[in-house]
């Protein structure tokens, strides 16, 4: 489990809508422009309906990044569903920042499903990215809580 | 008889109102009140140490029962049942909302605008301890935010007296509450701990009042009234004032997605 | 080990305790396929299937070379029976490709088909990776994420929706009139309103229609007259959408019918009291201010009802309580001055929006003078003109004197395609109907002159560039490239000064007699309200949006709500037409059918016993995220006394879409969307973490 | 067994002894203005200034989350992993108050009643206890009304009350107390005979008597009291959890994937959800009930089932209720009824 950095391959769970991204990253496939394996991705309805727990159980679970994609701004399926979620996310964003959280591991993106060179170019973005970040150890650490049951309230 | 008793007990011993919540002198500071007589409204009190949000009790059926009550509380009072109207949480013909000037005058509302003109033109001053405290995390860098935060909230025994304190807390079932999928561990631990904060405070954004009874309810004192100021001024400072307390289920167009690449 | 020395465990209570979960829990079945070598060329297909056979709660897995084909499917549905299989993941292409195939295999084996799942390993793996382990592994855990999903997936049924079998056509323009006939034709009821006096639309004050210069009065007003008598259409002319409820299949909508003052049941239509009305100088709107009318007036010969209305605004009666001229006259005692408006609701199954356009008016271009020289007019006003029916009896004679004009500009792209004037789009017809208007005055004038100020000629469209080839060719046109400046008088004469880039911007000046400006296609006033109204989505310019502007071209966002004509965008009639007919076809299938069958994937408030009946609060803020309208409130009664107990939202079916953005917002998780479950995603993300 | 006298200028030497010799000390430290028990490195973080602590030190031996047993899945087979109960600590708590001391009483009780609470009883007997008497008190406190006192030696290894500015009586009172004596032995000397530690503690008047309250509540059941004393409360769980003597807990899963493990946390019957079946009834459907249970459950079925009181009159839930639910005033008022 001791992650080594030199060779260090992050973990990175992306968070698409089904009607843009999803269709966008089948597009990245159907024109085989090859992107890093590091990621996969998890197909929701539409970016409105993306939890933000979800995101923190990713990062619990082992994920080192997160990437959040959904239609352009008024391209949304359901008319608002993205124009919704971006504002959840703005405010997400400012709590997870003044809590030390490290919103630089999550990728914010719109990509179209016509927009399939794009999808690839921001998985390797984040990967690169990432990999020179290293692995998120401090969350995950955190969520392993049984050193602290061998002293009292600390 | 101050002002406040003898407007409590005529309202009671007229009919109007089947009791009165306001406050009484407790063991060290002022604490809730419930005057179903009265002889009890001698007790009332109202100074600047009446801290505690009486709203919290408006949404407590067992409570305030189904017949018309009387509320005198403080700004915050008053600011929270605008909110809790805004969110169908309260009945107004069955409420009386009432607070005191520094003088002890009653000042009565019977009208939601009175409320918000009242609560736009009477805001307490920030807490100049509060503002210090911000600045310093402001300080911070990510790492040392992180770790202050893991240090502070990994104290949290979870007993909730943040959620029970806090006015708009009112669910009945709160999302620690579900198990299936268990979105937080029930368990006191560093990480369920900050995530149970992170939930409430974005389930507050944009509705908070800032009374501050979560932290103040708090009895480990830990500092989770900035979490909720700091999403306040965040709010303001993005979406403007505090206006219709729905920031998260409206949208505008041309909110800043700078963020997204 | 890892768990050792993580959370200090030492002691092993039991070595190895045989212990298949599978048995107890889940039987999912996985099937992964080759695609051919599309997907085994880079996955080590065996071993992901070998590796799925090891998941919890998978009783069965396997591979084949092509999951879609017959035998392919038919190891699906022989695994489900043999296995005894209440969960599928098959492994494969995109599910946008062949999620419905699947399913339908899996409903054959009588599984619920919602119980199948479909892992992405070729769009999202075998194309876009290199061969090697972590592509493999990669294609390991997008399997187990959807095995942990399919584990808690619930059997959903399709919901069945009612049917209204009637619909509503909005605005009795051609489009309307085209969708209304085709929709009663197919045997369907139809309601159709129109907020003027008459049908007709636009259509009914063009001279001739382009490209074949036919009447536009003789094509369409039969069309007119058969809306009149189809017995499956109801005409209400006067009206207005007041409200629209519900939803598809099950609309209520709420129409005011205006006051007419003239009971058309009584009216014979003999027209006695439009001559006897003494306020006679009233601009007629189908004339577009070149003519006049009366205050109880038909807008137009030919107009369907053939029965007057009085326009309260003029009406001396109305206005100064003295006159009743027409009461007098009326020889069927038809005049009812103080009836009000009336409010009528009617059941509907699916609308049509044809609330068509206008054009551009005056104000807009001050440096062409239009509104201050009389006679720059702009392209209605010029088919009013030529209109045989018209306030000219089809003779091009200037609004200011009546004198024809000899010479005649013509200026193209007036507004449009000009973002400093907030339209950037192109108008769409003014090239051709400008066309249409300089051929049209070389007709009748044969000694005139006529000239074109363009930008491009567009006249993409079956005989369209011949067309204007003609005008050119044939009638002389002048066709300047260039655009216009200014236009003032001078000494009687409207002086044009524009450029000829085709020159090389030499500056062109002509002295005219009269300006034709082919001013902008705008959407209608008050078309934003009406879309709010019916609860679709419109653009910057308040044109309606269409669900998809390829595919879904006359379906709005909201399911049971179509669009024709140029209520879309500026369009021709034959465009027009056709959209007309294929929203009618859409609401003929929408109608025939005996109930709708519905995608279940819809969000639902939970319920739960007594005394909580559910964890909602009833805060309602979740009514301003949807979209779609769709989050009611339901009062949950005492069955004995009737008193409400709480109030709690409930989500609509029948116009929830499923995007689930209140299902993250509810703050209690009282809301759930079937088919992503907050228990499902959260399976499916936290299993791609945990092997 | 011995009283000593150790110069309060050495009480340093003697905790640095501890320290070194321990491999947890557990003491009052201060953090921002409130005090809490923590696990210390070096003997300047203790605080000597407070009454009591927010929390109790039941953490010590009831920590509020702590693992039954973990489990993790091999391929078809599973595997399954005891909590290392051997590598529980040494522990010395340091500075406890008396009403801390005594609350492990009746948290040894519930733990050993119908089951013997393996994981309890082995954090338990690793800790040595070294209390200081109360030379004051505040408003919450009513010790005496439930039976103890601010110099009660029940439950300690080892008393300590200060004298005066220089002296502290040191009370040695278990064989484990002698062993931290030991440690420092030379920093003793014995105690004069007469020594009377009663004069410098706190005088807290007893309000009432446990006893009072026991015979009172077999017949306030169905008494309207509840309601009235309860209104007020907000139905949080922070009076149960700094409790030295509440023992509810939770069985909670944490499961990931192929791994797990079963957590007993802190739990409160001041919370709705306590009672609430699946069915939707809740057998203690108000704040009324709930509130009633609390001190029915402390002064009546405890006496009953393991004749022993679970309130040592601490006054901490007193202190930490947000609303100022005082339990003192709520009892007073209970002895004082004479509700027939």
């Amino acid at each position: 489990m001791e992650e080594n950095n030199n060779n260090f391959e992050p973990r990175i769970i992306a968070f698409v809508c089904n009607w843009c991204t999803y269709a966008g990253a089948d597009l990245t496939g159907t024109s085989r422009i090859k992107y890093a394996s590091n990621v996969e991705i998890v197909r929701f309805p539409c970016t409105g309906r993306i939890d933000f727990m979800l995101l923190l159980k990713a990062f619990a679970g082992g994920s080192d990044g997160i990437i959040i994609s959904g239609c352009h701004p008024s391209d949304c399926h359901y008319t608002s569903g993205n124009f919704h979620a971006r504002r959840r996310w703005m405010v997400f964003r400012d709590m997870l920042d003044f809590m030390g959280i490290d919103i630089e591991r999550i990728r914010w993106s719109w990509v179209s499903a016509a927009e399939g060179a794009k999808w690839a170019d921001v998985v390797n973005d984040t990967v690169d990215k990432i990999r020179k970040m290293g692995p998120y150890t401090e969350y995950k650490k955190a969520a392993m809580f049984l050193e602290e049951e061998k002293i009292c309230h600390d | 008889m101050t002002k406040i008793t003898e407007k409590a007990t005529s309202l009671l011993s007229e009919g109007t109102v089947k009791m009165i919540i306001g406050y009484e002198m407790g063991t060290e500071r002022p604490r809730p009140l419930f005057c179903h007589t009265a002889e009890e409204c001698e007790k009332l009190i109202m100074n600047a140490e009446c801290k505690n949000n009486l709203a919290v009790y408006l949404t407590k059926k067992e409570i305030i029962g189904e017949e018309k009550i009387a509320v005198i509380g403080n700004y915050y009072v008053v600011k929270t049942v605008i909110q809790l109207q805004r969110e169908n949480q309260i009945n107004l013909d069955n409420l009386m909302v009432m607070t005191a000037d520094e003088n002890g005058e009653v000042i009565t509302f019977t009208t939601i605008d009175e409320m918000k003109e009242y609560t736009d033109t009477h805001e307490p001053a920030p807490d100049p301890k509060m503002v210090a405290a911000l600045e310093k995390i402001d300080k911070m860098s990510r790492e040392e935010r992180w770790e202050y935060w893991k240090s502070e909230l990994s104290k949290c025994i979870r007993c909730y007296a943040c959620r029970a304190a806090c006015p708009l807390c009112y669910c009945n079932r709160c999302v620690t509450e579900v198990n299936c999928p268990q979105w937080i561990e029930p368990w006191a631990a560093p990480l369920s701990n900050m995530e149970w904060q992170i939930n409430r405070v974005m389930h507050m954004s944009g509705r908070c009042v800032g009374c501050g009874e979560c932290a103040a309810a708090c009895p480990l004192d830990l500092p989770i009234g900035l979490l909720c100021k700091k999403m306040g001024m965040d709010i303001k400072s993005t979406f403007g004032e505090w206006k219709d307390g729905n920031v998260l289920s409206t949208y505008n167009i041309g909110d800043k997605e700078n963020f997204i690449k | 080990m890892w768990l050792q020395r993580n959370w200090d465990c030492n002691v092993i209570l039991s070595k190895l305790i045989p212990y298949k979960v599978s048995n107890i829990m889940s039987r999912i079945g996985v099937f992964i396929c080759h695609c051919g070598e599309n997907i085994s060329a880079t996955v080590d297909c065996e071993r992901v299937a070998k590796a799925s056979s090891e998941m919890e709660g998978v009783e069965f897995a396997t591979d084949y070379k092509y999951m879609c084909s017959d035998p392919g499917q038919t190891l699906i549905k022989t695994a489900i029976k043999e296995h005894h299989l209440d969960g599928v993941v098959v492994g494969s292409c995109s599910p946008r490709m062949h999620e419905a195939t699947f399913r339908r295999a899996c409903s054959e084996a009588g599984m619920n088909p919602y119980l199948c799942e479909i892992a992405n390993l070729r769009e999202h793996v075998s194309w876009v990776h290199e061969k090697c382990e972590a592509t493999t592994n990669k294609a390991i855990e997008i399997v187990h994420g959807l095995v942990e999903k399919v584990k808690r997936n619930r059997p959903l049924d399709a919901i069945e929706v009612p049917v209204t079998k009637k619909a509503l056509v909005i605005g009795g323009g051609i489009a309307g009139i085209q969708a209304s006939l085709d929709i009663a034709n197919c045997g369907q009821q139809v309601i159709l309103i129109e907020k003027g006096p008459s049908i007709g639309g636009h259509m009914s004050q063009l001279s001739e229609t382009f490209p074949t210069l036919d009447c536009s009065q003789c094509i369409l007003t039969p069309r007119m007259v058969e809306v009149a008598q189809n017995p499956n259409i109801t005409l209400y002319t006067y009206a207005e959408l007041e409200k629209l409820e519900g939803f598809i299949g099950n609309f209520k909508a709420t129409i005011r019918l205006q006051a007419k003052s003239v009971d058309d049941s009584k009216c014979t239509g003999c027209g006695l009291c439009t001559t006897k009305c003494p306020q006679n100088n009233i601009p007629s709107e189908f004339n577009e201010g070149l003519g006049t009318r009366t205050a109880i007036f038909t807008p137009f010969p030919q107009a369907v009802p053939n029965k007057p209305v009085i326009d309260k605004e003029h009406c001396k009666y109305y206005q100064k309580g003295k006159c009743k001229v027409c009461q007098k006259f009326c020889p069927t005692g038809a005049i009812e001055y103080d009836k009000p408006d009336e409010f009528i609701t009617e059941d509907i199954g699916a609308v049509v929006v044809t609330t068509g356009f206008n054009v551009l008016k005056t104000e807009f271009f001050p440096e062409y003078g239009y509104g201050k020289y009389k006679d720059v007019i702009n392209g209605l006003q010029f088919e009013r003109l030529a209109s045989a029916s018209g306030p000219t009896l089809g003779e091009i004679r200037r609004p200011s004197d009546g004198q024809i004009p000899k010479k005649i500009v013509f200026i193209a792209c007036c507004g449009s395609r000009d973002p400093a004037k907030g339209i950037p789009y192109c108008s769409k017809i003014c090239c051709m109907y400008t066309a249409k208007h300089a051929m049209l005055y070389q007709h009748k004038v044969h000694d005139g002159d006529s000239t074109v100020f363009y930008m491009d000629v567009r006249a993409g469209g079956k005989n369209y560039e011949e067309f204007v080839r003609r005008a050119v060719e044939e009638d002389h046109v002048n066709y300047v490239r260039g655009r216009v400046a200014r236009v003032y008088e001078k000494s009687g004469k409207l002086i044009v000064k524009g450029v000829d880039t085709l020159m090389g911007a030499k500056p062109v000046e002509i002295e005219a007699d009269m300006v034709v400006l082919a001013t902008a296609g705008v959407a209608n006033k008050g078309a934003e309200e009406l879309a709010q109204r019916m609860h679709i989505s419109y653009d910057p310019y308040h044109f309606f949006t269409e669900a998809h502007p390829k595919l879904k071209p006359v379906e709005t966002n909201t399911a049971g709500i179509f669009l024709a004509g140029a209520c879309q965008a500026p369009k021709d009639i034959p465009e027009t037409v056709a959209s007309a007919s294929g929203a009618a076809v859409k609401v003929v299938s929408l109608l025939s059918r005996p109930t709708l069958i519905r995608e279940p994937l819809v969000a639902v408030v939970n319920r739960c016993a007594p005394p909580l009946f559910s964890t909602c609060v009833g805060c309602f803020m979740c009514q301003t995220i949807c979209p779609y309208q769709a989050i009611e409130r339901e009062e949950i009664k005492d069955r004995k006394t009737g008193k409400v107990l709480k109030v709690i939202a409930r989500i609509n079916p029948g116009l929830c879409q499923g995007c689930g953005t209140c299902v993250s917002f509810c703050r209690s998780k009282s809301i759930d969307i079937q088919g992503y479950t907050n228990e499902e995603m959260y399976a499916e993300v936290t299993a791609l973490l945990n092997k | 067994m011995e009283e000593l006298i150790i110069k309060s200028s050495d009480i340093k030497t003697w905790l640095d002894q501890i320290i070194e010799h321990t491999p947890r000390v557990i003491a009052p430290v201060k953090q921002g203005e409130k005090v809490e028990f923590k696990s210390i490195k070096q003997s300047d973080d203790v605080d000597y200034e407070s009454q009591t602590t927010v929390s109790s030190v039941k953490a010590a031996a009831f920590p509020r989350t702590e693992t039954l047993f973990a489990y993790e899945k091999e391929g078809l087979n599973t595997k399954l992993y005891d909590v290392a109960k051997d590598n529980f600590v040494e522990t010395v708590i340091w500075r406890a108050r008396p009403c801390d001391v005594i609350g492990f009483k009746p948290l040894t009780s519930i733990f050993n009643w119908d089951y013997k609470d393996e994981l309890y009883n082995r954090r338990f007997e690793k800790i040595a206890i070294v209390t200081f008497a109360c030379n004051t008190a505040d408003k919450c406190c009513f010790c005496t009304s439930v039976g103890g006192g601010p110099g009660n030696t029940e439950g300690s290894d080892v008393m300590l009350t200060v004298l005066d500015k220089e002296n502290v009586l040191v009370e040695v009172l278990t064989e484990k107390g002698q062993k931290l004596v030991d440690l420092a032995k030379d920093l003793f000397e014995k105690a004069e005979q007469s020594i009377d530690k009663e004069a410098v503690l706190a005088k807290i008047p007893a309000k009432f008597t446990k006893e009072q309250i026991y015979k009172n509540l077999a017949k306030v059941f169905d008494n309207p009291v509840w309601k009235a004393q309860s209104e007020r409360c907000l139905g949080c769980g922070a009076c149960a959890f700094v409790c030295p003597t509440c023992a509810c807990f939770d069985i909670q899963e944490d499961a990931h994937g192929n791994h797990g493990r079963r957590v007993r946390c802190w739990d409160s019957c001041g919370f709705s959800l306590f009672t609430q079946h699946t069915s939707g009834h809740n057998p203690r459907p108000t704040q009324a009930t709930r509130w009633r249970q609390r001190i029915m459950h402390k002064f009546s079925y405890m006496p009953d089932r393991l004749n022993i009181y679970g309130c040592t009159g601490c006054g901490r839930c007193s202190r930490a209720c947000p609303v100022d639910m005082n339990i003192a005033e709520h009892l007073t008022s209970i002895a004082e009824s004479s509700h027939e």
